[in-house]
């Protein structure tokens, strides 16, 4: 038999994969990387979103950015990446095949990383088989690698980041959501995701499911119901939506089979079927590893410091570096990974329901329901000033592990701490000079400008706009408050774009005073009304 | 839980089920069916290629294998109320030398003997039965009687009705030995220590029998063996004939549903080194072998796509035949194990002699050529 | 559906030769190199199958080439993933009906 | 240890539900109503119910569907999810044309 050799094979190029392979690399192993996509990345490359955290974690980066960049020290280590290559098995004696091109290749390794990610969960209701039900990693995969688009309306279920996040990335793509739900009674993703859904005007339907997706051929519309405390509709709470498109965005479970299959120890949990693994990801099989969400869900920013733990232990494993050296780099990966791991959204919080910030504050009610903070709400948080001058509003209510902002203001008017996870403070000792740099900063764009009295009676609010087409200065159109509802008649003064904005555009609108503190989205007047 | 029976049978398989089936429609009360798995038919009973064949076999074979076909298979679904997608068109053995078809000549003769309908097919024949086989193909035995069915809803098919019919089930009950009790094998003693008692045991439990028949001072002479199979994509239909060749390197048919399933060796089962046997893992190199042994006589197939590929242990009987019958070093003990990786057939007409033998009335052939303690020395 | 001419993050769609295919017999326009199932959405084929059992429509729900619900009969061949075959200048595509191009 | 039977009294007989129609395997079009029916007749772990009605037996392997058939089982079985033992994962993990599979040997197989 014709077997290729190799000192580490890694099975999935996508975040963890990668940065195992880089690591390893960097301490002189040889690593073979096999991926059955076109491109490697993972789902990098379709995540256009910026992503949270701190420097060390690549914050307020775009997720295909840091695809790009992986990709950029992977050929810069010497990293193989074989793409189009469908690994078929994983058996016991560190042995894969692997399809490339129209035949299969054996490849044996002395260790083996398995990080092959995750694939989508899935509800069943009434229709879900029709044409236009589709999974909501489809939807992103339609839109930002294929660059078509999934539907013209569209209903998404699920409201965790993943729901969250696509939904925005839908309206950018030019769809219309017409309404998100989710049968949990709290919205499950970061509030700040939700805030940016609920300021284009989408409403949020928590306690609700899809009841039925109707059509004969394909989707024409879909019914939705509430669901009460024993998972049953409850009768007269139907609501019908003429849509094209449902997405499913209901979870995501590891994509484990090949550690089953190779004879690792599995275990059943609530997050799905996982390896056992010790900390640096070692399975029951001595040689075999897992990184990323294979071995149990989280963000991309984990899975790639899963991965440089996962691909030190290996060189170490294999002798290509020192215990020492090991210890020292997994000591420090661990600090990054245990700060992401901290806050609201942290691994151990998981299904609690959190009432209060970590500075005491009481969590908006509004937020975990309707997707947006409401006006009395808002001004209980340490981001949120009232300033005559200008100065940012940070509407970040809750604490999750991101500190661009603070990085970004050379001023110092944004202060964080050590803490990471606290919420953002505005330092009203330092003064504003309406730089933009925090708001573009803002993964959750959550940070807007606000300045009083531009002219008598009027301010101005700059706000974060990432849409097609960019309205341009002079253009009179309508501000949205929080809830995308209409407030107020504005015209646009400013708009500002940068590369250091990285695609963030800085709209800047001209309202009355008593609406800064209520407008934050802006719609081009034929297309916005009020009600 | 009630641990006393009439009959306790060791083994969820299909001669397990089927046996118990057809205790129960013979009217015996208690029957008791203990599986070490957590899944009936977990062993070979669901991971054979379906084949109910007569051809082929050993003359020892022949008789209930013939039975089973004439008098079982074709009502069982009906029986059953599970449809086990019997099929009773036919099977081609095939053969590209001349060395082959000597072969197939020498096993039709045989089957020939003992009254079977087998005869042998030149290649034009062979094209006309099936038109979708290689042209290298130069004869082939052709049984018409023979035919497949599905094992996965047989076996189920039995447990679920013996179920109905009041039979009981354990399934991850391990058998750990058996005991006498005053010089009869009674008890049955599981890995938990849980004991239970029965006036008849039936032991049908694969490869697993010998270890279990050995503490009672029994030897079932047989080792193990791996045998991996294959399934493709559902295909428009095609055939509905089984197919095997002479020189056996590959078994299959087309099932209802329209997947190929078919079976195929690499050569290395014979050295197979399982650290865990009961991982069934299968082989990094079978696979392809096992393709490219059915592409050799059905090419038409290389653009059908495997859905998934498993493997099962064989328990090979010295001499290639199993071992049926009561044990007469053990009074108390019936067996019914080795099957060499041809049991599943047969399975519906041994399970109705086990059922007779735990009677004791007349089997409804004579199997006495398959009596447990049959093994001589060869010198 | 149409296609993403603009993207406020991604710029520009980058551009791709158009080529023509079949789409049950009929010709059609697509970018090469692009899935299957992107040129029949933009063109707005939603239907690519119907199911063996009980002759259901289907059409794309995962576009990774996990679900095989997309699959169709391409040049002759039934259960070809749509959504990760790269379409090619002159190809067949055809609705499947159970594993066939033909309605049983 | 299982007892099939005391386990089959405990969780009742087969009650018909509104949804039982629904699709749970899309490949070989399974329903709910299937799934619980055969829990009543005595099929308890996923390896028997695959077998029993082809729910992910078909070209996804039971990728889109296997958690829901877990479920499904788990609250007719009146268990957790993680009573029910997922399948077995085997090659190949995607489906793999026959002529492919066959080219193994490092030159094109004839």
């Amino acid at each position: 038999m014709d077997i290729r050799r190799y000192d580490m094979i890694v099975i999935g190029a996508g975040p963890a994969g990668l940065s195992a392979a880089i690591e390893a690399a960097k301490h002189g192993v040889k690593p073979i990387v096999f991926d059955e996509n076109a491109r490697p990345g993972g789902q990098l490359f379709k995540q256009i979103h910026k992503f949270f955290g701190s420097k060390e974690h690549k914050a307020k980066i775009r997720g295909f950015k840091i695809g790009e960049e992986l990709l950029a020290e992977a050929e810069k280590f010497g990293v193989e990446v074989v793409l189009n290559a469908t690994v078929v098995g994983l058996y016991p004696d560190k042995e894969v095949t692997v399809k490339i091109g129209d035949e299969i290749q054996h490849f044996k390794g002395d260790s083996i990383l398995v990080a092959t990610g995750a694939s989508e969960n899935m509800v069943n209701f009434k229709g879900w088989t029709l044409p236009g039900v589709i999974g909501a990693g489809a939807a992103q995969t339609m839109m930002n690698l294929h660059h078509i688009l999934p539907g013209k309306k569209v209903l998404m279920l699920g409201s965790g980041n993943v729901g969250l996040v696509v939904s925005f990335q839908l309206m950018q793509a030019g769809c219309e959501v017409v309404a998100l739900c989710d049968a949990a009674p709290r919205i499950g993703g970061y509030g700040v995701h939700a805030a940016k859904v609920a300021r284009c005007g989408v409403p949020f339907y928590l306690s609700h499911t899809i009841i039925e997706a109707e059509g004969d051929e394909y989707v024409t519309g879909v019914t939705i119901g509430e669901v009460g405390p024993d998972w049953k509709i409850i009768p007269g709470t139907k609501k019908h939506f003429d849509v094209d498109t449902i997405c499913l965005a209901v979870g995501l479970s590891p994509m484990s089979q090949l550690l089953d299959q190779a004879g690792c120890r599995m275990k059943d949990t609530r997050g799905g079927f996982v390896p056992e693994c010790d900390a640096e990801g070692q399975t029951s099989v001595p040689g075999i590893y897992a990184a990323g969400d294979v071995s149990g869900i989280e963000e991309a920013s984990s899975a790639m410091i899963e991965g440089r733990i996962s691909g030190i232990t290996i060189a170490e494993y294999l002798g290509f570096a020192e215990n020492e050296e090991k210890e020292s780099r997994i000591n420090e990966l661990e600090v990054q990974l245990d700060t992401l791991r901290q806050g609201m959204f942290a691994p151990a919080n998981r299904g609690k329901k959190i009432e209060k910030t970590e500075e005491g504050i009481a969590i908006s009610e509004n937020l975990l329901v309707k997707g947006f903070v409401s006006d009395e709400e808002i001004g209980r948080f340490p981001g949120v000033t009232k300033q005559r001058k200008i100065h940012p509003v940070m509407e970040c209510t809750q604490n999750i592990p991101c500190n661009p902002c603070q990085d970004a203001c050379k001023r110092g008017c944004i202060s964080i701490g050590s803490n990471i996870t606290s919420l953002p403070v505005v330092d009203k000792e330092h003064e504003c000079i309406g730089c933009g740099l925090c708001v573009a900063s803002c993964s959750g764009q959550a940070i807007f400008l606000v300045e009083e009295d531009v002219e008598p009676g009027y301010g101005e609010v700059t706000m974060p706009y990432e849409f097609m087409p960019l309205p341009v200065v002079g253009e009179k159109g309508i501000a949205c408050g929080r809830d995308g509802r209409a407030v107020c008649d504005c015209e646009v003064t400013k708009v500002r774009t940068s590369p250091a904005f990285d695609h963030t555009n800085l709209l800047t609108i001209k309202v009355p005073n008593d609406m800064l503190m209520k407008a934050r989205f802006y719609r081009a007047k034929k297309e916005a009304a009020y009600d | 839980m009630n641990k006393t029976a009439d009959v306790i049978i060791i083994g969820g398989g299909i001669v397990g089920c089927a046996t118990a089936y057809y205790l129960a429609k013979s009217g015996t009360k208690q029957v008791i069916v203990l599986e070490a798995s957590k899944s009936i038919g977990h062993g070979g009973s669901c991971r054979n290629g379906g084949g109910v064949r007569q051809s082929g076999r050993d003359v020892r074979e022949l008789p209930y294998a013939m039975y089973g076909i004439q008098h079982l298979w074709p009502t069982l679904s009906e029986e059953l109320g599970v449809d086990v997608e019997y099929t009773q068109k036919g099977n081609l053995r095939l053969g590209k030398t001349q060395a082959h078809l000597e072969k197939l000549q020498k096993l039709a003769d045989n089957a020939k003997a003992v009254g079977l309908g087998v005869e042998m097919v030149d290649a034009k024949e062979v094209q006309e039965i099936c038109p979708y086989l290689s042209k290298d193909i130069i004869g082939a035995s052709w049984c018409p009687t023979d035919g497949h069915a599905n094992p996965l809803t047989t076996t189920l098919g039995y447990y679920k009705r013996s179920l109905e019919m009041g039979v009981s089930y354990y399934t991850d009950a391990k058998v750990a030995m058996l005991k006498k009790v005053r010089g009869k094998v009674h008890q049955v003693i599981l890995t938990d220590g849980t004991v239970f008692e029965g006036e008849h045991i039936v032991l049908c439990a694969g490869y697993e029998s010998r270890a279990i028949a050995r503490t009672v001072g029994v030897d079932l002479p047989m080792t193990k063996l791996i045998d991996e199979m294959f399934v493709t994509e559902m295909q428009p239909h095609m055939f509905d004939i089984m197919l095997g060749t002479a020189s056996a390197d590959f078994y299959g048919h087309q099932a209802h549903h329209g997947s190929f399933v078919f079976g195929s060796e690499c050569g290395y089962e014979e050295v197979t080194d399982m650290e865990d046997p009961s991982k069934l893992y299968t082989n990094a190199m079978t696979l392809s072998a096992s393709c490219r042994a059915v592409m050799d006589y059905v090419p038409c197939l290389k653009g059908a796509k495997v859905v998934r590929s498993w493997c099962g242990w064989l328990d090979n009987a010295f001499d290639g035949v199993p071992f049926i019958g009561d044990c007469k070093d053990a009074e108390g003990l019936t067996v019914a194990c080795g099957f060499t990786g041809h049991g599943f057939g047969t399975a519906p007409a041994v399970g109705l002699m086990l059922s007779q033998i735990v009677h004791g009335e007349k089997t409804v052939v004579d199997i006495s050529a398959l009596a447990p303690n049959r093994f001589k020395p060869n010198k | 559906m149409g296609r993403i001419e603009n993207h406020p993050i991604l710029g520009a769609s980058p551009e791709g030769k158009m080529v023509t295919f079949y789409y049950n017999g009929e010709p059609m326009e697509g970018m090469e190199g692009e899935p299957i199932m992107a040129a029949l959405k933009v063109n707005g084929v939603m239907v690519h199958r119907y199911t063996a059992k009980t002759h259901e429509p289907r059409g794309v729900f995962c576009a990774i080439g996990r679900c095989t619900d997309c699959v169709m009969v391409v040049d002759g061949k039934p259960n070809i993933r749509t959504c990760i075959t790269p379409l090619k200048a002159g190809m067949k595509v055809e609705t499947q009906y159970g594993v066939s191009a033909k309605e049983a | 240890m299982i007892d099939i039977r005391q386990k089959l009294e405990e969780i009742g007989a087969f009650e018909p539900h509104a949804d039982d129609g629904l699709l749970v395997c899309r490949c070989e079009e399974v329903t709910k109503g299937e799934i619980r029916k055969a829990v009543h007749e005595g099929i308890f772990t996923i390896e028997e119910m695959r077998r029993y009605l082809r729910n992910g037996m078909g070209l996804c392997q039971g990728q889109t569907c296997g958690r829901l058939v877990k479920s499904i089982m788990a609250a007719e079985l009146k268990e957790t999810p993680d009573y029910v033992e997922p399948a077995s994962a085997r090659a190949p993990m995607r489906p793999i044309e026959m002529e492919i599979l066959g080219k193994d040997q490092g030159g094109a197989y004839e």
